[in-house]
């Protein structure tokens, strides 16, 4: 018995509010979603980006539905008590390279030297010393240099301050080819399975809105079937999500996106889940056992579901 | 005292009437013409920017940390061209001119009150200083969660920023009334509201514009920070996404953006104040 | 004539003390009669209680002790009864002429807009500022101010005008023709007058009555009715009463002054 | 205004002193106590803070995001405890003392040589005012490239936020000489240093003073920032790692610590300023 | 007597206008001429231009036309041979009355800091403030404060003393008593002395030449000789040849200032 005018047949659209925390190629997938329309009726979507410690209080708060960003994060807050969980991923690596200068020509050479990070316990922080201490060092090895920001980042590589530093691919190519004597120490896509885009989910809105979440999902589906089949219209949404305009540096970081996202969405893999759990017990959490790892991540059912439709 | 003698200097030679005994120079504060400080000022400003241009043009400067004037400039040209520059200042200007506008009109307000009511005052005061003093910044995160991460929450970290010097200027301008004007009210029977309206309001008018000066000021950044954490939209975020990729250029065209508007902005308010304030000019 | 307009019994006023609890007397138990249409002149030396007197009589300053009346009404509060010129013109820089005369008329009972506007014009143009009505204080001479100060306070036709030293920051010259105004302004409103001054010459100038004030605690300690009648003119100043009467005053504040100086 | 009649009200019957005709209140502005003031503020802390604990426990805020008083209670004994409260509250300390020491010195020379050389004040003004009115949080990176991002790039963010309120406040403050004191100097035939050092100077102490004032208080700012984005050391990385790992007592805390910080620091400076100014409590 | 120690010998002086691109010719040919150890008094309606005349004299405002010589010297900066002393007594807040005293003397030519001292202090003890060294300005009186000015001036023993409305400020009974102070030290230190005030009552108790002003642009337009000698006491007031040069000034003067009020 509605009686609502506006009412088409079915209830309203569930709203859901959406976070990314940098404005990377790889999450442009939610801007193609976004500017193409491409979500089903049943959901209202809205995004929103900004810095990631924003992001953590928005994401366990449940102010925002879900939530794009790496792995180890939302391991992170959901050991702290948000209720988040991976709902998806679309990369089956990070799509990091660890750079170095200064005579530094492999991960070993780093013995003695600094690194450059943002923060600790920042992703770019926590995958340098898991591949460091892959490569044999410990932390008391290397000096890690807090730079606050990512272009402070790229800026102190540029400038020499620091030796090595991890950062994504764009960046780190433009580095390579203008800073002389820079080399490339580690390529995290092929190294580390690891979530390197994922979404992931608060999972007491979740339990209520299982529908909305599929549709949610089957809309990045959508979008990366859309960024395949028409290369200028994904391009227009990167630079609008980057901010890059060249017309050369637009195709490679499509390209870029291109060759390292998969073709259709994936649940995370235990794999990806064990790689988080090393790199958090690196950081000393004790609490990131394998065990703990498992309940992050959801029931792959909502990604085929999604998928199906 | 009795036997003063005075110390009567001699007489110079002649007729000589430049000359004077004394061989310190006695002070003398002469004003600059405007146009040797244009040109001075000028002059500083161009030096510096060659210079920049130049060293990075040299080589000493990297590019990719100091970018160039020229490389600024072209920054600015290709924004425009691409047509993401015109929007975004459009989207700053917006989030500005209804962040400033809420805040202007809750410091008057609020200013008001504490100035005149001293019990809203007591109540008020160490909650104003409290905020006024505490890192706003780490607040950010609280007020994504509250307000949401968009433009509403972008709106209340720039009038969290704003309100503070408009309130705390306002507050003592009224509270600062001139006790001859109040007495000559008073002997006249003059009622509270009478007081408040015809004679603490305009005689605040002093206090509210530099309160409204530093408000500006204030919320331009409130701006940048807003825009630049939570959002990514507009000049401050322009600067955020420059930043990331290394577009260094970009990053300070933004900042001088955002100069360039504040000192527009102060020198109108110092015109318009001057109006305003025309009767103080005596 | 009828009962004065202000009948001032043994007035006690005393202000709480900064370095002891007990407050300091200031003016103890004094004395004084305003006839209607009179003026009555206070002198005395500074820090008397010259301006304290003239404030409990508007009702700005309470009072310990005695009474006041204005009118037949006891004082204990601003009223209607009286208007206040102060030493400082204390105009609002901000409104003109115009708007700084209206002042008082709109703070009186509720009179309408336009009742405000004409009487205001009346009184400036009494004090000769015809022309000048939208001016801003900051534009017009110190005279100028304070006889705006006066048309504000005639304005609102009080049956009593206190006046707290109107001229003792203007120069000599200016001061002799404001004294006349004052003169010519005060016989055609028929309106009571206290005026407080420190200037002997001034004081018999323009006195129906001198009353002269010790130092404090203030009390009055002489009272002298003037020689002159109602017709004042600068040729007063050359009499002989003149200069008798000055003499006499300034005997009687010489030593008043000497304590308080130095 | 020949005919001017007194409009004499009616006097009142009989001897009712505390009845007057009027109905309007007089204004009357009677200060409040020090004490109800005290009071007043008082309970209205007290108050809201108890409304915040209660409505964390009683789970109308989310203690996740908002914490509870009890919460930061708690975060400030954990953190003494285990130690990392205090050395974090000493290395910010010694951040800002250095940061603001060394603003405070350059501040009062730059300015007193602005205000003072017209030429100098030609050149720099414009640069003052630029780099004043740009969102400095932009160069944030430029810093930590040039500076690197430790102690030194620290200080460099904290003297960049901090010396320009100093700067300006004095500049203006020694422009502002009173005129009659020029004059008078100029008649005994003092040069331009004596002018400056024994008239301009002294003269411009309350505008230094509320330089210095807002120089502390942006340069508190500067340390939270400085801390927060160069390094992640004391106070201000301790507010960022809490916020990243969700311990929103702990960033709270911090928040808290600092503004504790500049209310004492601005008291303090009351006290100061009242006694180095004592000859103007006239 | 020898030659006079003031020379000013048809002034010129303009400045520039506002509104118009032509100067403003504010003193237009003004002669006078200042004996040894004479006081000479300026008075004129406001605005005539005396304090420009006072301030070209001392060196402070440069002059468009004629010549001014200060003890043979001609004048074209402050120098050694005057010092003023201005209306507002232009204290330094911040130093005590010892400190505002020696200022003057600092700023001569080097002093040691002892013989400073001790002419300050000696200084002070002649307007009668010894005690009061270590005031600060705001802790004595208007009248105390510009006895601090006085002795400021007087502490540097320049041959000529300018002085411009030094009294102007103070009250009618305060005026006197510095009125008499003044004549105490001018013929204690028997310096020359030009006086500019308006108050015609002053200017003839003081002067022993008076010159009067016409209203701008300025030029002197009658000058006085003082019917009394060098012994000037109140009594002097009573003296008819007082009232008459008081009449006569107050008719002279009575013109120029109609012209300016109003
Ligand atoms: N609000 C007050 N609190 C304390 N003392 C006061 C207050 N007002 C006036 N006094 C003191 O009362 C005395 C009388 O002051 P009042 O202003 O009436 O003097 P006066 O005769 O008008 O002096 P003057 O001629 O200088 O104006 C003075 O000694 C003054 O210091
Ligand atoms: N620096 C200046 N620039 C322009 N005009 C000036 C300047 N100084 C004085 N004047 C003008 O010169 C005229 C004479 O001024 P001055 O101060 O000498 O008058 P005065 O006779 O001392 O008046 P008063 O008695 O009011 O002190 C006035 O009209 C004044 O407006
Ligand atoms: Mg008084
Ligand atoms: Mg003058």
């Amino acid at each position: 018995g509605s009686d609502d005018p506006a009412a088409e047949g079915d209830a309203a659209p569930t709203p859901i509010s959406v976070y990314y925390t940098s404005p990377l190629a790889g999450y442009s997938i939610i801007q193609v979603a976004d500017d193409q329309d491409l979500f089903p009726d049943d959901i209202d979507v809205s995004v929103e980006g900004g810095d990631s410690t924003v992001g953590v209080t928005l994401a366990s708060s449940g102010r925002v539905q879900m939530y794009l960003n790496t792995a180890p994060m939302t391991e992170n807050i959901a050991h702290g008590g948000a209720a988040l969980a991976w709902a998806a991923t679309w990369t089956e690596g990070m799509n990091t390279l660890f750079i170095g200068r200064n005579g530094v020509e492999s991960l070993e050479d780093m013995k003695g030297r600094s690194l450059g990070i943002v923060q600790p316990g920042l992703t770019l922080s926590v995958i340098a010393n898991d591949a460091l201490i892959d490569a044999g060092l410990s932390q008391d090895d290397y000096k890690s240099v807090s730079l606050g920001t990512v272009p402070a980042l790229a800026g102190a590589f540029a400038a020499g301050t620091v030796d090595g530093v991890v950062l994504d691919r764009i960046t780190a190519q433009r580095l390579l080819s203008e800073v002389d004597g820079s080399v490339e120490l580690f390529d995290y896509y092929d190294g580390t399975p690891f979530v390197g885009s994922g979404v992931s989910v608060n999972t007491d809105w979740l339990e209520e809105n299982p529908e909305a979440a599929t549709s949610f999902l089957e809309g990045l589906q959508a979008a990366l079937d859309f960024m395949s089949e028409n290369p200028e219209e994904a391009k227009k949404s990167i630079s609008a999500m980057t901010g890059i305009t060249d017309a050369a540096a637009l195709d490679a970081a499509y390209q870029d996106f291109m060759d390292h996202s998969t073709d259709t969405l994936m649940p995370v893999s235990e794999e990806q889940m064990n790689a988080s759990m090393r790199m958090l017990r690196n950081e000393g959490n004790d609490w990131a056992t394998d065990e703990f790892g498992a309940s992050v991540v959801i029931d792959p059912s909502y990604v085929e579901q999604a998928l199906e439709r | 005292m009795s036997a003063v003698t005075i110390e009567t200097p001699p007489a110079t030679a002649g007729p000589a009437p430049g000359r004077r005994r004394r061989t310190r120079k006695p002070a003398s504060r002469s004003a600059l013409s405007t146009r040797s400080r244009l040109l001075l000022g000028g002059a500083g400003l161009v030096g510096v920017i060659a210079l920049w241009e130049i060293a990075s043009r040299l080589g000493w400067v990297d590019p990719l940390v100091a970018s160039s004037p020229s490389g600024v400039a072209t920054s600015a040209v290709d924004l425009i061209e691409n047509g993401t520059l015109l929007p975004a200042m459009g989207s700053t200007l917006r989030l500005f001119l209804i962040g400033f506008g809420i805040s202007l009109g809750a410091g008057l307000i609020i200013g008001t009150l504490c100035g005149w009511y001293q019990r809203i005052d007591a109540v008020l005061d160490p909650w104003i200083s409290i905020l006024y003093a505490s890192p706003r910044i780490a607040f950010l995160p609280l007020i994504a969660v509250w307000f949401g991460p968009g433009f509403l929450g972008q709106l209340v970290v720039v009038i969290l920023i704003a309100v503070f010097p408009i309130i705390i200027n306002v507050a003592s301008g009224v509270r600062a009334i001139d006790r001859d004007h109040l007495r000559m009210a008073q002997s006249f029977g003059a009622t509270n509201r009478d007081v408040l309206l015809k004679i603490a309001l305009p005689g605040a008018i002093p206090a509210v514009a530099s309160g409204i000066k530093q408000g500006m000021m204030q919320g331009l950044l409130g701006v940048v920070v807003a825009e630049y954490f939570l959002g990514n939209t507009g000049i401050g975020g322009l600067i955020f996404q420059a930043g990331l990729m290394l577009r260094t250029g970009e990053a300070l065209l933004g900042a001088v953006i955002f100069a360039a508007a504040a000192l527009a902005l102060s020198s109108a308010l110092r015109k318009v104040e001057s109006k305003l304030d025309r009767w103080r000019t005596a | 004539m009828a009962d004065p307009i202000v009948r001032v019994d043994d007035l006690v006023v005393s202000f709480p003390s900064r370095t002891s609890k007990t407050p300091v007397e200031v003016i103890s138990g004094a004395d004084l009669t305003v006839e209607r249409g009179s003026c009555v002149v206070i002198i005395g030396p500074s820090g008397c209680g010259k301006s304290t007197i003239l404030s409990c009589i508007a009702g700005l300053t309470p009072y310990a002790g005695g009474s006041i009346t204005v009118d037949g009404d006891r004082v204990d509060g601003p009223d209607d009864h009286s208007s206040v010129v102060f030493q400082h013109a204390s105009l609002l820089p901000w409104r003109t002429v115009l708007g700084n005369v209206e002042f008082g008329l709109e703070s009186r009972r509720q009179i309408p807009k336009k009742e405000i506007r004409a009487r205001a014009m009346e009184a400036i143009e009494a004090v000769g500022l015809a022309g000048y009505e939208d001016h801003h204080p900051h534009q017009i001479s110190g005279g100028m101010q304070q006889r705006v100060n006066l048309a504000r306070a005639f304005a609102v036709r009080a049956p009593l005008t206190l006046m707290d030293e109107p001229f003792g920051a203007l120069d000599a010259l200016t001061k002799e023709l404001m004294q006349d105004e004052l003169i010519r302004l005060m016989s055609m409103v028929s309106s009571s007058t206290v005026f407080i001054t420190h200037d002997i010459r001034e004081a018999i100038y323009l006195g129906d009555k001198i009353l002269v004030m010790s130092a404090r605690p203030g009390t009055i300690i002489a009272e002298f009715d003037s020689p002159f009648g109602a017709d004042r003119t600068r040729a007063m100043t050359e009499d002989r009463r003149f200069d008798e009467l000055e003499s006499s005053l300034r005997d009687l504040l010489g030593h008043t002054t000497e304590e308080v100086l130095t």
